[in-house]
C-alpha cells in the first residue's frame, strides 16, 4: 500500500496547481506552503515502518526510521523561514501596488 | 651575434613592440608627441631586426624557435621564421614605421594620441607575430589581436560611419577567425599536432573528408580576411573610415594576412588543391571585377582606394589560384608591390584631407598646384596600381595575367579588362582631385596656407621611390627575393618576367590600355557627360549600392535580431509562466526518463 | 580542522557583524574583509594540497562519514571556496565605496558573509541533505540582498526568485527523498558507492529532481527565468557575487552529483544536459542582444556563459570537464570584472540604461578597457582567458561528435562578441549626451575591476595555469573510487 | 489504522483544495492551518510525535503571520486566470501527478518497509552513543548536529532579512 506517497504527491500536485493558476500572491505562498506540506509527508512515510516503535527509548527491534524524521524537522524549520520572508516581500509589493494580484506585478520581463 | 640574432630577433621583433604599447598611456602624459616618436623608435628597432634576419633566411635556412607555453593542450610557443616570413616582416616593419613617422604630424591634432600610438605598435607587434607564427592556435591568437587592435584603430574617430565600420569589421573578421579556428580545431582532433612544420608531412598523404572540410573552412576564413567576392563587404567600410595612416596598414598589410594564410595554410601544410583552383580563379576573377566596377563610381576618394584594394586582393586570388610557381610569385610580387602603391595612395589622400579637410571628389580639384609633391607621388602610385610601365604594378600584374593565362585563358582576359578600368578609375581621381580647374570648397577649419610637414612627405617619396625601384630592378628583385621564397615552400620552376621590350600579346595588351586611357583622358569631359545620363546613373547606384551584398548582410543581421526580440515575450515577466516552465521541464524530462527506461528497472 | 573552519569564520564575521550592527561601518568592513582574507588564505592552503590529488575530509562530530555529517575538499571544491573567498573579497571592497549611501543598513555586510557561509559550505559538503541545508543558507541570504533597494522592481524580483527558487529547493528535498529510499543513506560518497556504475530505476527520477533544482541555481534554460531579474535588482557587488560565483555553486552540484555520486556513465541524461545547455546558450546570448538595461544585459550573458559549462558537463569527457571547470573559472572572473565595472559606470552616471549613455571613452578610459578585457574574454577571443577554456570546450564537443551542438555554440560566440560591442559601444564610445556624476570613481572600486582585469589577461597569455589546475581537477572528478575511499576510509557500515 | 490514515488524506486534500479555492484569503489561510493540522495529525500516526508537535507550532505560528499580513493587505483573493489556462496547466499538473505516480512510486520501496541501512546503526546503537532517549534528537543534535546549525543560520538570517525587508525609508539606487 502506497497510499501516503500517492497522497503527498497529489498534494504536491494541489501545490503545483495553485501556485500555476492562482494570481493572488497569498494563494501563490499557500500553493508553496502545500508543496511543503508534501515533501515532509513523502519524506516521514519514506521512514515509516509497519509496526514499527516510535524512535524514543524503543524496546524492540522494529523502530521507524529516525532520520527521515530529523530531516523533516529541519525541513520544517527552513520552510518556515521563508515562508515568513516571502510573506514580508508580500507585504511590501502590496504597499507599493496596492493589489495583490500578481500578474500586475510584471514590470520586469523581456 | 648571430646566435643572437638567430635567438632573439624573432622574440624582440614581437614582443617589444607589444609590451612598450602597454608604456605609451604612461610616456604620453608627459608630452602630446613623445608617444609618437617612442612609437617610432620602437618601430626602427624592430626593423633592424627584421633586416639583420634577412640574409640568414635567405640562404634558404629556416628559424625554428620553441618555447614552453601552454602544456596542458600540448602547445608550444613557436617561431618558424622562413624566407616569406621574415620578407613579411620586413614589409610589416617597414610601412608601419612609416605610418608611424606619417602620424606624427597626421595625428597630432586629434585627441587620443597615446591610445592610437598604443594601438598602433599593438597592431604592428601582433602582425609581426603572425608572421612568424609557427603554430596554428598561436597563428590564430595572434591574428585575433590584429585584429582586436584595427577595431579599435578604425573606429578612432568615433564618427558613427567610422563606429559601424568597425563594428561590421569585428563582426565580419571574427567569423572568419571562427571559421579558420574551426579549421584548425579539426586538425587538431584528427591529428593531434599543430606545428606548421610537422603538419606539412603529416597531412601530405592524408585523405579525410575532414581535411576538405579544413580547407573550405580555411578559404572561407582567409577568404574574408582577404576580402574575397561576397565576403568583402567589411573591407571598403573599413578602409575609407579609419584615419589615412590606419587605412594604409589596413589596405597595405592586414589583408595581405589573409593571402599569405593562404599560402601558408595551402602550400606549406594542406598542398594545394587542383581540384579547386578553377573556382578559386574565377572568385579571383569576379572579385576584382566587382571591386574595380564599384571603384569607378566612387566619389569618396578613400573609398575609391578602398574598392581598389578588393579589385587587386581579386588579382592575388587569381595568381594564387593558378597553383603554378608562376602563380605563386605573382601572388608573392602582387602583394609587395601593392603594399607600396595603396599605402601611397592612401598617404596621398590623407596629404589631401590633410590640406583641405575632405575626402570627397566632388568639392576637389587643382590641387597639384598646391601641392606638387603629393600630386607626383599620387601620379606614380596612380599609373603603379594601373599597371604602366616600367613601374612595379606592371610588372606583377603581367605575371599575374601570364599565370592565369596559362590556366584559364578566359579569365585573364578578365584580368586585362579590370586593369584598363583601374586605369579609368584613376584617371578619374587625379583629375577630380589634382587637375581640373575647380574654385575649391574647403572646409573652413581648414588653411590652404597649411603646408604638408616633412614627416608626412618623407614616407610619400620613400613609397614613391620604391614602386619605381621595385619597377626598375625588377629582375634583381624576383631573383633575389621570390625566388628564395619559392624555394622556401618547396616549389621549383622557372620564373617568367614580363618585359616591356619583349612582345608578348599580354603586353600589347597594356599598350592597347594606355591607349585607351589617353583616349579618355582626352575625351574627359564628354565621358564624365555620358556618364551621368540616365541609364548610366541608374547602373551607377546599382553600383554605389555593391548590387544589395551589403544590404543583404544586413538584413540578414536585423532578421536575427527580430527573432530574438520577438522571443523576448517568453519572458513575459508572469510568474506563472515561469513556474510552468518550470513543471513542463520536470514533466518532459521524467516522460524521457520513462520512456527511455521503459519497465526493465534495474534497482 | 581547516575545513570547519573554513564555514565557521566567514559565519563569526557574519554573526559579528549583526553585533557591531549601526555601531560602526568601517567596524563592520573591517570585519568582513579580515575574514575573507583569512579565507583565502585557508583555502589556497587547500586547494595547495588538494592539487596534489589529496583528497581532505573532516568528520564533524567525529562520527564516520555514513552515521554523522562530513566535510570533504577535493581540489574542485578547494577550487570553488577559493574563488568565493576571492571574488567575496573584492566584493566586499568594492562595497566599501559604493554601498556609501546605505551605510545605515548594517544587514548588507552580515547578509553577505551569511551568502559567502552558504556557498562555502554547499560545495564542501559530504553530505546530500547538508548541501540541501546551505543551499537555502545561502539562497534566504541572496533574496534580502536582491530585494536590498526595496523599490518595487527589486521586490517583483525578490517575490518571484524566491517562489522559484523554493519550488526548485522542494523538487531537490524530493530528490534527496527518492535517493534515501533507493538507497537508505544521505552520504554522497556512500550513495556512490551503493550504486555503483549502475544507475536507473528510481535514481533516474532522483537525478532529474536534484538537477531541476540545481538547475535552477544555476540558471540553465527554462529555469533561467528569475536570473535576468535578480542579479540586476542587487547591488552591484551582490551582482557580481551571484554572477560571478553563485551560479557556479549550481554548476558545482552538478558536477558533484552527475560525476562523483551516480557517476556520468549511470546516467542516461547527458543528451538531455546537453540539449538544455544549448538552449540556454542560445537564449542567453539572443536575449543580451536586445537588452538596453545593462545589468540585464549582463545576467543574459551570464545564462549563455552558463550554458557553454552546461554542455560541456553534458559530453561527460575528460576534456568536457576540463572545459566546464575552467570556463568556470574563468567565467567567476569575467564576469565579476564586468559587472564591476558597470558598476564604476552606474556609480558615475546613475542610469542603467543603455541608451542614454555613450562616449564615456574619454572620462572612463580605464573602465572602457576593463569593460573591453571582460567582454572580449567572455566573447573567447585571445589572448584573454574565455578563449582558451571555450576552446577546449569545442575540442571536447569535436572529440565525442556533438557536432551541431559544436556549430551553435561557435555561432553564439560570434554573437556573444556582437552584443558586448554593442554595448561597448553604448556605453562608452559616440557622443557623450549624458551629465556625469562630480568626483572620481574610487580607489577601492578601481582596484577589484585592476585585478579582476589583471587576471583574465594572465590567465589569458599563460593558460597553463588554469589549464594545469583543471587538468589535475577533471582526472580526480572522474576518479569516483579514489573519492569513494577516502571519504568513507574502508569503514562502511 | 489504515482506515483512518485514509480519511486524513481524504480530509487533508480537501482541506489542501479549500485552501487552494477559497476566495477569502482569511479562510483559505484557515483551510491551510487545517491542512497543516492534519499533517500533523498523520506524522503522529506515523510514530514521529515530534514532528507533530514541531509541526502544529510552526503552523500555528505560520498561521498567526499570515493573518496578520492579510489584514494588512487585501483579504479577498485576486482573480484566478482564465478557463482555457486553468485546464491547460492542469493537464499538466495530472501528468506529472500520473507519471509520478505510475513510475515513481512503483520503483520505491514498499511503504512501510524502508531501507534503513544508516539508520540501523542509530537505532541500535544511537542510546549508548549520545546519550539520548530520544533518537530523533540524537541524530539532530549529534549525528547531524551540522544540519541543525544551518537550520540555524537560516532561521537567523530571515529574521535578518525580514526586518531588512520590512524597514521603514529604503532608498533606491542601482
Amino acid at each position: 500500500m502506497s497510499l501516503p506517497y500517492l497522497a503527498s504527491l497529489a498534494l504536491f500536485s494541489i501545490g503545483l496547481y495553485c501556485i500555476l493558476v492562482k494570481r493572488d500572491l497569498f494563494k501563490v505562498i499557500y500553493g508553496i506552503c502545500l508543496m511543503e506540506f508534501s515533501i515532509n509527508l513523502f519524506l516521514v512515510s519514506l521512514g515509516f515502518v509497519t509496526g514499527g516503535e516510535v524512535p524514543i527509548s524503543p524496546t524492540g527491534t522494529i523502530v521507524v526510521d529516525p532520520l527521515p524524521q530529523a530531516m523533516v524537522l529541519t525541513a520544517i524549520v527552513i520552510e518556515f523561514a521563508t515562508t515568513v520572508f516571502l510573506i514580508s516581500v508580500a507585504i511590501r509589493l502590496f504597499k507599493q501596488y496596492e493589489d495583490t494580484d500578481i500578474s500586475k506585478m510584471r514590470r520586469l520581463r523581456g | 651575434m648571430e646566435v643572437l640574432v638567430h635567438h632573439y630577433a624573432p622574440l624582440v621583433a614581437i614582443f617589444l613592440p607589444i609590451l612598450s604599447s602597454f608604456f605609451i598611456p604612461i610616456i604620453g602624459r608627459f608630452h602630446s608627441k613623445l608617444g609618437a616618436y617612442f612609437a617610432t623608435i620602437i618601430l626602427l628597432i624592430t626593423m633592424g631586426t627584421s633586416v639583420m634576419l634577412l640574409p640568414i633566411v635567405l640562404d634558404c635556412e629556416c628559424l625554428h624557435l620553441i618555447y614552453p607555453w601552454a602544456e596542458g593542450i600540448n602547445l608550444q610557443f613557436e617561431i618558424y621564421a622562413d624566407a616569406l616570413s621574415v620578407c613579411m616582416l620586413l614589409l610589416t616593419s617597414f610601412l608601419c614605421l612609416l605610418a608611424a613617422v606619417y602620424s606624427i604630424h597626421y595625428m597630432a591634432q586629434k585627441e587620443g594620441g597615446a591610445r592610437y600610438y598604443s594601438l598602433f605598435l599593438l597592431l604592428s607587434g601582433s602582425m609581426m607575430g603572425v608572421f612568424l607564427s609557427g603554430n596554428l592556435l598561436q597563428f590564430f591568437m595572434f591574428l585575433e589581436l590584429t585584429t582586436i587592435s584595427c577595431f579599435l584603430l578604425i573606429l578612432h574617430y568615433q564618427t558613427t560611419a567610422a563606429l559601424k565600420s568597425a563594428y561590421k569589421y569585428f563582426i565580419m573578421i571574427h567569423l572568419g577567425a571562427l571559421c579558420l579556428l574551426t579549421a584548425i580545431g579539426t586538425i587538431y582532433v584528427n591529428v593531434g599536432e599543430l606545428s606548421m612544420a610537422s603538419l606539412g608531412k603529416l597531412l601530405s598523404n592524408v585523405n579525410g573528408e575532414w581535411l576538405t572540410a579544413a580547407m573550405a573552412l580555411t578559404f572561407v576564413g582567409f577568404g574574408i580576411e582577404s576580402a574575397v567576392v561576397p565576403l568583402h563587404v567589411w573591407l571598403p567600410d573599413a578602409h575609407s573610415n579609419a584615419p589615412c595612416p590606419v587605412s594604409a596598414i589596413l589596405s597595405g598589410l592586414m589583408v595581405k594576412i589573409g593571402i599569405y594564410g593562404l599560402i601558408r595554410f595551402f602550400y606549406g601544410i594542406y598542398g594545394f588543391p587542383y581540384a579547386w583552383g578553377s573556382t578559386i580563379i574565377i572568385l579571383g576573377a569576379l572579385t576584382a571585377f566587382i571591386g574595380v566596377i564599384c571603384a569607378l563610381v566612387q566619389t569618396d576618394a578613400k573609398r575609391l582606394i578602398a574598392y581598389h584594394t578588393v579589385s587587386q586582393l581579386g588579382y592575388m586570388i587569381m595568381a594564387f589560384g593558378t597553383g603554378t610557381t608562376l602563380g605563386l610569385a605573382a601572388c608573392l610580387t602582387h602583394l609587395a608591390n601593392h603594399t607600396f602603391f595603396k599605402a601611397l595612395l592612401f598617404f596621398v589622400v590623407g596629404a589631401v584631407i590633410y590640406k583641405t579637410g575632405t575626402k570627397d571628389m566632388d568639392r576637389l580639384g587643382g590641387l597639384r598646384k598646391y601641392m606638387p609633391v603629393t600630386f607626383i607621388c599620387g601620379l606614380v602610385a596612380s599609373m603603379a596600381i594601373a599597371g604602366i610601365p616600367p613601374l612595379n604594378g606592371f610588372f606583377s600584374k603581367g605575371m599575374t595575367t601570364q599565370a592565369v593565362f596559362e590556366v584559364s585563358p578566359v579569365m585573364s582576359s578578365i584580368a586585362i579588362i579590370v586593369g584598363v578600368m583601374t586605369l579609368l578609375s584613376f584617371t578619374k581621381l587625379l583629375y577630380m582631385i589634382f587637375w581640373r580647374e575647380k574654385s575649391l570648397e574647403t572646409d573652413k577649419r581648414m588653411s590652404m596656407k597649411r603646408r604638408i610637414p616633412a614627416s608626412m612627405k618623407v614616407p610619400m617619396i620613400a613609397l614613391a621611390t620604391c614602386c619605381v625601384g621595385f619597377g626598375l630592378f625588377a629582375h634583381q628583385y624576383l631573383e633575389k627575393i621570390i625566388s628564395p621564397i619559392i624555394n622556401g615552400l618547396n616549389l621549383e620552376g622557372e620564373l617568367y618576367l614580363p618585359s616591356i621590350f619583349m612582345p608578348s600579346p599580354l603586353t600589347s595588351l597594356s599598350y592597347v590600355g594606355i591607349v585607351f586611357a589617353g583616349v579618355v583622358w582626352l575625351k574627359r569631359q564628354r565621358i564624365i557627360a555620358i556618364m551621368s545620363h540616365k541609364p548610366f546613373s541608374a547602373l551607377h547606384h546599382c553600383f554605389k549600392e555593391e548590387l544589395g551584398i551589403d544590404a543583404a548582410y544586413s538584413r540578414l543581421a536585423k532578421s536575427v535580431v527580430s527573432v530574438f526580440e520577438r522571443g523576448r515575450s517568453i519572458m513575459s515577466g508572469h510568474l506563472r509562466d515561469y513556474v510552468a516552465y518550470l513543471a513542463a521541464l520536470l514533466f518532459v524530462l521524467f516522460l524521457y526518463i520513462a520512456l527511455l527506461r521503459g519497465f526493465q528497472w534495474t534497482f | 580542522m581547516i575545513l570547519i573552519l573554513l564555514i565557521i569564520i566567514p559565519l563569526l564575521a557574519a554573526i559579528l557583524n549583526v553585533v557591531i550592527g549601526k555601531s560602526s561601518k568601517k567596524a563592520r568592513c573591517a570585519v568582513s574583509m579580515a575574514s575573507t582574507l583569512v579565507l583565502i588564505i585557508l583555502a589556497s592552503k587547500v586547494f595547495k594540497t588538494t592539487i596534489g590529488g589529496d583528497i581532505i575530509t573532516y568528520e564533524i562530530g567525529n562520527w564516520k562519514p555514513p552515521i554523522g555529517i562530513n566535510l570533504v575538499a577535493d581540489s574542485l571544491s578547494a577550487l570553488m571556496v577559493l574563488l568565493i573567498s576571492c571574488i567575496g573579497f573584492l566584493c566586499i571592497l568594492y562595497s566599501i565605496s559604493y554601498m556609501r549611501p546605505h551605510r545605515g543598513v548594517p544587514a548588507y555586510d552580515s547578509l553577505l558573509m551569511f551568502s559567502i557561509t552558504g556557498m562555502i559550505g554547499t560545495v564542501l559538503t559530504g553530505d546530500l541533505f547538508n548541501m540541501f541545508v546551505f543551499l537555502e543558507v545561502m539562497f534566504i541570504a541572496a533574496y534580502p540582498l536582491v530585494g536590498f533597494f526595496g523599490g518595487v522592481e527589486e521586490m517583483e524580483a525578490s517575490f518571484k526568485y524566491v517562489v522559484l527558487s523554493t519550488i526548485a529547493s522542494v523538487m531537490f528535498l524530493l530528490g534527496i527523498g527518492l535517493v534515501y529510499s533507493a538507497t537508505g543513506t544521505l552520504n554522497m560518497a556512500h550513495i556512490a558507492e551503493i550504486t555503483g556504475a549502475r544507475g536507473g530505476g528510481l535514481l533516474d527520477f532522483a537525478l532529474i529532481l536534484l538537477l531541476i533544482g540545481l538547475g535552477l541555481v544555476s540558471a540553465i534554460v527554462p529555469l533561467h527565468v528569475w536570473l535576468p531579474d535578480a542579479h540586476p535588482a542587487a547591488p552591484t557587488p551582490i551582482s557580481a557575487l551571484l554572477s560571478g560565483v553563485t551560479v557556479k555553486v549550481g554548476l558545482y552540484g552538478m558536477i558533484r552529483i552527475i560525476y562523483t555520486m551516480f557517476g556520468f556513465q549511470a546516467v542516461p541524461i547527458g543528451m538531455i544536459i546537453i540539449v538544455l545547455g544549448v538552449a540556454t546558450i542560445i537564449i542567453g546570448a539572443g536575449f543580451a542582444l536586445v537588452q538596453t538595461d545593462i545589468k540585464r544585459f549582463l545576467a543574459y550573458s551570464t545564462i549563455s556563459q552558463v550554458g557553454y559549462i552546461t554542455l560541456a558537463l553534458g559530453i561527460g569527457t575528460q576534456s568536457g570537464i576540463e572545459g566546464a571547470v575552467f570556463h568556470i573559472l574563468n567565467h567567476a572572473l569575467m564576469k565579476s570584472l564586468l559587472f564591476l565595472t558597470v558598476g564604476c559606470v552606474i556609480y558615475k552616471i546613475g542610469t542603467r540604461d543603455m541608451s542614454k549613455m555613450g562616449g564615456l571613452l574619454k572620462q572612463m578610459p580605464l573602465e572602457a578597457a576593463a569593460f573591453l578585457v571582460g567582454g572580449l574574454a567572455i566573447a573567447g577571443i585571445p589572448p584573454l582567458n574565455g578563449f582558451f577554456s571555450k576552446l577546449l570546450i569545442y575540442l571536447a564537443c569535436f572529440e565525442a561528435g556533438y557536432l551541431i551542438p559544436l556549430a551553435i555554440a561557435i555561432f553564439v560566440s560570434l554573437l556573444t562578441l556582437a552584443y558586448y560591442l554593442r554595448a561597448f559601444w553604448m556605453i562608452f564610445l559616440g557622443k557623450n549626451n549624458i551629465d556625469l556624476k562630480k568626483g572620481r570613481v574610487p580607489l577601492s572600486m578601481l582596484i577589484p575591476v585592476i585585478v579582476l582585469a589583471i587576471a583574465c589577461l594572465l590567465i589569458g597569455v599563460l593558460p597553463d595555469i588554469g589549464l594545469s589546475i583543471t587538468e589535475r581537477i577533471s582526472e580526480q572528478i572522474l576518479a569516483r573510487w579514489m573519492y569513494i575511499e577516502k571519504v568513507l576510509g574502508g569503514a562502511i557500515a | 489504522m489504515d482506515l483512518l490514515m485514509g480519511f486524513l488524506f481524504i480530509v487533508i486534500i480537501a482541506s489542501a483544495i479549500a485552501a487552494v479555492e477559497l476566495k477569502d484569503l482569511l479562510a483559505a489561510a484557515l483551510a491551510l492551518g487545517a491542512c497543516g493540522f492534519f499533517i500533523g495529525v498523520v506524522f503522529f500516526l506515523m510514530m514521529a510525535p515530534d514532528l507533530a508537535i514541531v509541526q502544529f507550532v510552526v503552523e500555528t505560528l505560520t498561521l498567526f503571520v499570515l493573518v496578520i499580513a492579510i489584514t494588512r493587505t487585501h483579504r479577498r483573493s485576486a482573480r484566478s486566470e482564465p478557463v482555457r489556462i486553468r485546464a491547460v496547466l492542469g493537464v499538466i499538473v495530472i501528468c506529472i501527478f500520473l507519471l509520478f505516480s505510475f513510475f515513481v512510486i512503483p520503483l520505491m520501496t514498499e511503504f512501510g518497509s524502508p531501507d534503513q541501512r544508516v539508520s540501523q546503526h542509530y537505532i541500535d546503537r544511537g542510546i549508548e552513543e549520545t546519550g539520548s532517549e530520544n533518537l530523533v534528537t540524537s541524530v539532530l543534535l549529534d549525528y547531524r548536529a551540522y544540519d541543525t546549525l544551518g537550520e540555524i543560520i537560516v532561521l537567523f538570517v530571515s529574521v535578518l532579512a525580514v526586518s531588512l525587508i520590512l524597514r521603514e525609508k529604503p532608498k533606491g539606487g542601482g
